[in-house]
């Protein structure tokens, strides 16, 4: 019995979990506490199915794919799960999973304000949207569970719908998502029809493209139409207009997902068209590839810094991410295509890596900023600060985030960024100079990156958590604040006042075990992951990976460079206990004293740094990158024109390139719209001499 | 004996470590004590102060929190790590082969992190300017300090210390540009990150010049021990690396106690020299205006890309 | 036998209706008589089914895998939309916008309505083709006006003008059909039967068919709402009362794209060259051009659809002359689906408007929060008019796209162009209409939700599991128009 | 009456056909062009008829005494009998520019000429050669409704293009099949109770029959 359970069915019953909770939200929505903690278990349960399934089918090297007589008769619905979708399906899976349960506390603070239930239906349509588009093995059921999955989540960005910020983000993003769709449906034609030519339906199943071989112009067209397509999903500079504007004003467990994992999906894309379904025929694919990873890497990053909504800020750095796992792709294209499977295989694993490592520790934070906002009803960091002390929990995971998404050892963020610098470092084994010349200051740019992330994320763990609060008002929110009507010990303020409640915590607290194994355990992970790299570059990196064993990570050789995560953390531990112990032997006292600030008096909450005054030194450096809109106004009492009362500061710092894509396309079409309104001008007679012309017109060109 | 042989080095060198830094550190203050005609508290200054701070009891800021009574011991304990990972004695250190080069400067992001994190903690001005600042230099040392690994990895083909030292000490001495320019980037980025001046003023709290010291302000008793003896060895370390990567002549081959005596002396004049090149730079210059840096250290990046380059072209 | 049902039916209601259409069981007889027609159409759907295409009434009708499935599509929507017309015409008259005539001649012109449109689909007269289709827009030119605005009458007279000139225009290229086909068939009626027709295409005069086309192009293509022949699509689509809309752009477009693909297969036939595709394909393209960008700056919620339906007769044109399997397939699947939804669309925006007593798109918020059904409907129906899955306009959208960029790759651009511009357009309004609070101009009314229901439930059958039967019905359809 | 006699005879129907036309074209007074309607119906139905004798087509007089019926009697009385009802002044607003207009008339007879001179290559009949002028009267017909202001007289250009229609029937297949015949007619009848309808709408809500009126459904700026 147990034998004929495959990971596919396992996927396969988790969808169908996923539908099951559709209907039964739909049932309960009256009872909407029951409705949650209902749903969102099924969600959960179904979500972890689907990771054990991809856990299974990636460690087997399994391939299985079936038909369900569905969309056209002639092309029903092919799913097939292969080592490349089941790895997607443990990312997408694992943090579905934890945010799920966080679901579970978080989404009751609507209670009373607003019926959770579509909140509900669309969540689990979305997951399920992606779990389709992973397993899905044709062009149709692709592009319609790709949409599916687009569709729900606008109508989730839409949630808070009266306000108009959301109204605007889920709008932006809806387009963009469609557009990029609908060049992605491109690509799917010319691979189909390059495949059948459309005699019939079987050329849209990606068995026939794998099979078939694609003229070097024709794939070009696809891959590029492809790549842009998902690009526009994945939030890739200058695709990412929408992202910043549409992961802020979700719901906190939403934009968790829609940045943790939706992005991935995109990835997944590129990933399977780019290696599986056309074949890598030019290098300068993976160039292309690797500079837009570059270019968004760096930008993503250094806008982030330029932020004060922590949500917009977790947004950008999403940018950042997706550039550098576009990075490891790129250099993976490269390298295939100049036959060097296993460094190939070497960046293609460190970007995927990176791939599950940033579902992980952006999720966590995208967790934890909602539990922030969840207790503060606060987005601007410039109005936050001294939380740690109000809800240490939060504090501590947040944290965990972001040591993990700087690039910190012994947390999982280094080992992806560090398996992506060895894959830098083994560039120059190209046989073309132009590229050993330029790859390096990829690598460069790439340390650029990282060093400001972890600049950026010292300021929003530093602003949010660390200090005392800055807000106008001299104390965190009175605690009856309307989001947190379930009530939690009503204590005011204090010792953990503001803490969320179990569910949230467990959901974070399980994405921060992630980090930290993933972390520490690499070689093992690598190990799982080969069959990836086996079918899509036809090498493995294990045995080299694996050759002192499971505690160094020594891609290639060990004399090439080696990483061990274990003993770092051990030994730090070790030292800091020894060191603590040691110091704590002679009890010294320890005394609590107001601040010294080089005996400055009278130093209030506001004299603090902010968000905005920690970035300026980047902003003055970068600042030829931004649209920078900074007065400063001093505000002087009547009488006195020397001595101000008080000066504001205004800052505005814009993206560029909404000015210099965007804005334009708008007004094009609205011009051209003006200008075609013209053929509508009431008169009949008009109408009358366009008929006759039409017809003499025809008559002249038949002739 | 060839078991327990890298176990004493590893232990042997971690004592170096932690005796050494502060004489380095106090030979250095001395030097410029002399070459400023000022005379000098005695190479052993340092010793004292740690000593003394050590006794002293803990001052802490009201809303300091859990991470700010952290920091120390945890940059004491990286910094530590650092140390025996580097090898300055000898080659053959059983905790080597856990992390190379990058990872290191991963080890010393971690502290800075952490330090950055403290800096804010108890909510003043001057720790959050401190903190803003070093993250922004640290930030554009990096992707220069990275170039620089780059243009030796070239060279040795390989990015962990023992085999760099291992290939430039087998291949004799050779005279490279790139790894002339290597060593120009090295020492300017050297300088920024351990904080000296021209970048910064370790010996000031004049309160709008300080980076690091902004950051550190609140601290007391061991909790300010730990932080300056960190930084002591963060010193040392770089030199000690920049000996590793760049000079590694003396540094004792594997499997014979032989070289130990030698590898010692030779580690010794290396850094003797290494201090008063760092103070003919400290007194030569004056420190630069915040928004300078980056200037300083693009000149960084850029002599580490020449290097590189010249690497392709000229090797 | 059923198609004398089918036709009988609907003419024996217009007949009674036109007496007792104000009485207050007039909706219900309405409903029962489209419902009677809807059955006839499922047997006449199932005969087809069993022994395939066939001949009746002495070969005056036949019927055949392309008019049968459109025959089925009218009697059902025309079946939803006289339920739907049920409550929206009730509060009308409440309002007192229309009289006691105005009802009678509202029912009685409905019922003629669906009366020549099946006519024309089903008969296997050219002439006779003809006829129904001028009796259609007769029928509907008084209903566009029955409001007696200003507008309306200007609407309603712009209608029949225009129409009038164009299917005088087609009857001209009947005519010298006509012509070529009698030198071929001999005098007589035979000459002007479709069956006969298509059997000796290949012998017609070429030069005298392809200028048959242009006059039937330009005749039938007004009907269809080609630019620039389509200026009275808008103003009819948002002055006439809204049942009526739904049916215009649902059905009567259809019923003109089928007469206009049939002259194509038959003109293709007879000179052997893709000409006419050509035609259309470019007919098509200025179609969703024009109407995508017009629909940008629109106000009027009704005129927005009204365009955009315009655009989709464009995309289905376009892809009829592309032709080919996948086109061809694509474009049968996108007139009934686009037909389902943009007929479910018009149903909710009636009741919009109703509620917010305006049709300014300005003034319509909060539909969902106000009412729910409308507001759902509303927004479900424009994504899938747009074109997102699962619902069935991205799958023909998907065929057609997909057939292009292979075998026109030039043209594809424009059509990018043209379905984005849409997409931004459409959603943008629907979105605020939607969402936000509900304003106090809120009238509350009961609903029609059966139609709305069952018609978006049928796009999403479409649109994830066809039947297998159309799937086979469409394959031979595109047999057929090869 | 030998065959071809009728042609001649036909022909010079025709060329009064086309005469009538133009007279449409450039008539001012509307009872003007409501005789000159009737008198191009007339042509229309006695031409037909012959053209019945002639090829021995008997529906073809059933044909023709519709068209006297519908375009010589029926519509111009109806017409009339609005004209009164409503008391249209009795000189119609002024064509646009008659010169232009008459130009353009002559072009298009003779692109009619150059579009149907292959295709009367083809006939057999001996009307063929009338082709041209059926094609021109529709031809002009559409000119006038796009020149004349007037919603009687874009209503009389549409019946003339009808009658255009028809002359193009009978000569160049000898009439459609009799059903399509009936049905056409049917159709013009119900057109013409329509636009009786109309005007008394347009006239009611509008106070005057002047299409112009009728402008404001379009696009804003």
């Amino acid at each position: 019995m147990i034998s004929d359970i495959t990971p596919f069915g396992t996927a396969f019953f988790s969808i169908i979990l996923l539908l099951a909770a559709i209907v039964i939200a739909a049932f309960l929505n009256k009872y909407q506490k029951l409705l949650i903690s209902v749903s969102f278990s099924i969600t959960a349960l179904s979500c972890l199915m689907a990771s054990i399934a991809g856990i299974w089918g990636v460690g087997a090297g399994y391939v299985e794919s079936t038909t369900i007589s569905m969309g056209i008769p002639d092309l029903p619905f092919h799913l097939r799960l292969d080592p490349l979708s089941g790895f997607f399906l443990v990312v997408v899976g694992l943090l579905s999973f934890f945010v799920s349960v966080y679901s579970l506390g978080y989404v009751k603070g609507f209670i009373g304000h607003r019926s959770v239930t579509h909140l509900v239906i669309f969540y689990c349509l979305f997951i399920t949207g992606m779990f389709l588009v992973i397993l899905s093995d044709d062009a149709l059921s692709f592009l319609i569970s790709w949409e599916l999955m687009a569709a729900s989540s606008y109508f989730l960005v839409m949630f808070e719908d009266e306000r108009v910020e959301n109204r605007r983000a889920a709008f932006l993003y809806l387009v963009v998502a469609h557009v990029g769709a609908i060049a992605i449906l491109l690509s799917f034609g010319i691979l189909a029809g390059l495949t059948t030519g459309f005699k019939g339906f079987d050329g849209y199943t990606f068995d026939a493209m794998r099979q078939a071989e694609f003229p070097a112009g024709w794939a070009t067209a696809a891959f590029l139409l492809a790549f842009f397509g998902f690009a526009a999903k994945a939030g890739v500079i200058p695709f990412h207009v929408w992202l910043p504007e549409a992961h802020p004003v979700a719901p906190s467990n939403v934009s968790a997902l829609m940045s943790g994992v939706m992005l991935k999906t995109a990835i997944y894309g590129i990933v399977r068209v780019s290696f599986d379904l056309i074949g890598i025929s030019n290098w300068w694919w993976g160039a292309i590839v690797l500079i837009f990873g570059l270019i968004s890497a760096v930008l993503g990053v250094l806008y982030a810094l330029m932020q004060h909504d922590l949500k917009r800020l977790l947004a950008y750095s999403s940018v950042e991410n997706i550039g550098i796992i576009l990075i490891g792709i790129g250099l993976a294209m490269i390298f295939t295509y100049f036959e060097m499977p296993q460094l190939a295989a070497l960046s293609l694993l460190a970007g995927l890596y990176h791939t599950l490592n940033h579902a992980m520790f952006k999720g966590l934070l995208f967790m934890g900023a909602g539990a922030v906002l969840y207790a503060t009803k606060e987005r601007s960091m410039e109005e936050m600060g001294g939380l740690i002390h109000k809800m240490p929990w939060t504090a501590a995971l947040f944290l965990v985030g972001c040591i993990s998404i700087s690039a910190l050892p012994p947390f999982n963020g280094f080992v992806s960024e560090w398996l992506t610098f060895q894959a830098f470092l083994l560039s120059p084994s190209l046989q073309t100079p132009l590229l050993n010349l330029l790859i390096p200051l990829g690598a460069a740019l790439l340390a650029l990156a990282a060093a400001l992330s972890a600049a950026c994320f010292v300021m929003a763990f530093g602003v949010t958590f660390l200090g005392r609060w800055r807000g106008h008002h001299n104390s965190p929110p009175p605690f009856d604040s309307p989001l947190s009507k379930g009530g939690y010990r009503g204590v005011k303020g204090g010792n953990g006042g503001l803490e969320v409640d179990w569910y949230m915590r467990i959901g974070m607290i399980m994405a921060a075990l992630a980090c930290l194994i993933l972390g520490i355990l690499p070689t093992m992970t690598i190990g799982w992951m080969d069959a990836l790299s086996e079918q899509l570059v036809g090498d493995k990196i294990t045995i080299t990976a694996g050759e002192f064993g499971w505690l160094w990570l020594t891609p290639i050789a060990h004399e090439r460079a080696s990483y061990s995560a274990p003993i770092v953390l051990i030994v730090v531990l070790a030292v800091v206990l020894l060191a603590y112990i040691l110091l704590h032997i002679r009890k010294a006292a320890v005394h609590r004293a107001p601040l010294w600030d080089c005996g400055f008096e009278k130093v209030t909450n506001r004299m603090q740094y902010s968000a905005a005054s920690f970035s300026m030194p980047i902003r003055r450096i970068f600042g030829f990158l931004f649209s920078i809109r900074e007065d400063v106004r001093a505000v002087y009492p009547t009488g006195n024109p020397l001595f101000p009362k008080r000066l504001r500061y205004h800052l505005k710092v814009r993206d560029r390139f909404w000015g210099l894509f965007y804005k334009p396309v708008a007004d094009a079409s609205i011009w051209i719209s003006r200008k075609v309104g013209k053929l509508q001008q009431g008169r009949i007679q008009m109408y009358l001499i366009y008929s006759f012309i039409t017809i003499i017109v025809l008559l002249l060109f038949l002739r | 004996m060839n078991q327990i042989y890298p176990v004493i080095i590893e232990i042997l060198q971690i004592a170096i470590l932690l005796i050494a830094a502060p004489v380095f550190i106090g030979w250095i203050r001395m030097l410029k004590c002399w070459s400023q005609g000022r005379t000098s508290a005695g190479i052993l200054q340092p010793y004292r102060d740690i000593a003394k701070l050590f006794t002293k009891d803990v001052v802490l800021a009201e809303n300091a929190s859990w991470i700010f009574r952290f920091t120390p011991y945890l940059v004491f304990g990286v910094t530590v790590l650092v140390g025996a990972i580097v090898p300055i004695l000898s080659v053959d250190l059983p905790l080597s082969a856990t992390a190379d080069v990058i990872v290191l400067i991963g080890l010393f992001a971690i502290a800075r992190f952490f330090t950055a994190l403290a800096g804010m903690d108890i909510g003043t001005a001057f720790g959050g300017m401190g903190s803003s600042r070093e993250m922004m230099i640290a930030s554009l040392a990096e992707p220069a300090m990275l170039m620089a690994i780059f243009t030796v990895s070239l060279v040795s083909r390989s990015t962990s210390l023992s085999q760099i030292v291992h290939v430039i000490t087998s291949k004799g001495f050779i005279l490279r540009p790139s790894i002339a320019f290597a060593v120009l980037a090295f020492i300017l980025i050297a300088i920024a990150e351990t904080g000296r001046i021209p970048v910064d003023n370790p010996a000031t709290h004049l309160e709008l010049t300080m980076i690091h010291e902004a950051m550190i302000l609140e601290y007391s008793g061991r909790h300010l021990a730990l932080m300056e003896w960190a930084g002591m060895m963060k010193v040392f370390l770089f030199a000690g690396l920049g000996i590793a990567v760049f000079f590694p002549w003396g540094i004792a081959p594997k499997d014979n106690l032989i070289y130990l005596p030698a590898a010692i002396l030779f580690l010794a004049i290396k850094l003797c020299l290494a201090g008063t090149g760092l103070v003919l730079i400290e007194t030569g210059l004056a420190k630069m205006r915040i928004f300078r840096i980056p200037e300083f250290l693009g000149s960084a990046f850029l002599f580490a890309t020449l290097g590189m380059l010249s690497y392709f072209i000229l090797e | 036998m059923m198609i004398l049902i089918l036709l009988a039916v609907s003419f024996v209601a217009a007949i009674i209706l036109a007496f007792v259409g104000d009485r207050r069981f007039a909706h219900e007889i309405n409903i029962i008589g489209s419902a009677v027609t809807f059955f006839a159409g499922l047997g006449l759907a199932v005969q087809v089914n069993m022994q395939g295409p066939m001949l009746a009434g002495g070969k005056f009708f036949f019927v055949d895998y392309f008019n049968v499935y459109l025959a089925v599509l009218t009697s059902l929507v025309s079946f939803t939309t006289a339920i739907f017309s049920r409550r929206y015409m009730r509060r009308e008259r409440e309002h007192g916008r229309v009289g006691h005539w105005g009802m009678r001649f509202y029912h009685a012109m409905f019922q003629l309505f669906i009366f020549a449109m099946l006519l024309a689909l089903l008969t296997n007269n050219v002439g006779v083709l003809w006829i129904a289709m001028e009796l259609a827009t007769l029928s509907t030119v008084l209903l566009v006006s029955l409001y007696r605005t200003p507008t309306a009458i200007e609407a309603a007279w712009k209608y029949f003008i225009l129409c009038g000139v164009g299917i005088a225009l087609a009857l001209f290229g009947t005519v010298l059909l006509y012509f070529a086909a009698e030198r071929v068939l001999g005098e007589g009626g035979e000459a002007l039967l479709w069956t006969n027709l298509n059997q000796v295409s290949g012998q017609l005069e070429p030069t005298v068919l392809r200028l048959a086309f242009v006059f039937l192009l330009v005749g039938y293509g007004t009907k269809v709402g080609l630019v620039p022949l389509h200026n009275w699509l808008p103003d009819a689509h948002s002055e006439g009362p809204t049942p009526i809309s739904a049916v215009l752009s649902g059905l009567l477009l259809n019923i003109a794209l089928y007469a206009l693909v049939r002259f194509k297969v038959l003109v293709d036939g007879a000179t052997g060259t893709h000409q006419a595709g050509y035609m259309m394909m470019g007919f098509g393209l200025l179609s969703i051009l024009v109407a995508s960008f017009s629909l940008l700056r629109q106000k009027d919620i009704k005129r927005i659809f009204a365009y955009s339906s315009i655009e989709h007769m464009g995309i289905a044109t376009f892809a009829f002359g592309l032709g080919g399997p996948i086109a061809t397939f694509g474009a049968l699947m996108h007139m009934l689906v686009h037909s389902l939804t943009k007929s479910s669309i018009f149903f909710t925006v009636g009741h919009a408007s109703q509620i917010h007593g305006t049709q300014e798109m300005d003034k319509i918020r909060g539909l969902i929060k106000g009412n729910p059904l409308v507001g759902w409907g509303l927004i479900l129906g424009v994504m899938a008019i747009v074109g997102m899955p699962p619902f069935g306009v991205f799958v023909s959208e998907f065929l057609i796209l997909t057939a292009t960029i292979k075998d026109a790759p030039i043209f594809t651009p424009f059509l990018l162009i043209g379905l984005g511009v849409a997409f931004a357009g459409i959603l943008r309004r629907a979105q605020q209409m939607v969402s936000g609070s509900v304003p106090p101009s809120h009238k509350s009314l009961k609903a029609a939700n059966i139609p709305v229901i069952l018609h978006m439930v049928l796009v999403l059958i479409l649109g994830i599991y066809m039947p297998d039967f159309l799937n086979q019905w469409f394959h031979k359809a595109v047999e057929l128009l090869k | 009456m030998s065959i071809t006699l009728a042609a001649q005879i036909n022909s010079i129907l025709a060329a009064l056909i086309l005469l009538t036309a133009f007279g449409l074209l450039v008539q001012r007074r509307i009872y003007g062009l409501l005789h000159l309607f009737a008198w191009q119906g007339l042509f229309l139905s006695i031409s037909t008829g012959i053209v019945g004798y002639v090829a021995g087509v008997n529906h073809l007089y059933i044909s023709s005494v519709l068209t006297l019926g519908l375009k010589v009697i029926v519509l111009p009385y109806i017409l009339h009998i609005l004209i009164i009802r409503m008391q249209i002044r009795k000189e119609v607003d002024t064509v646009v520019n008659i010169p232009t207009t008459m130009l353009i008339g002559i072009a298009l007879v003779i692109f009619s000429y150059h579009l149907t001179a292959p295709i009367i290559e083809l006939s057999t009949l001996v009307t063929k050669s009338t082709l041209a002028v059926a094609l021109a009267t529709v031809m002009l017909g559409l000119l006038m409704m796009i020149t004349r202001r007037n919603a009687v007289t874009q209503i009389i250009g549409f019946l003339s293009m009808e009658n255009g229609l028809f002359f193009a029937a009978t000569s160049a297949t000898y009439g459609m099949p009799l059903v399509v015949e009936l049905g056409v007619a049917l159709d013009i009848l119900i057109a013409a109770f329509i636009f009786g309808i109309f005007f008394f709408q347009i006239r009611t809500t509008f106070d005057s029959l002047d299409v112009n009126s009728m402008a404001k459904l379009k696009e804003e700026e």
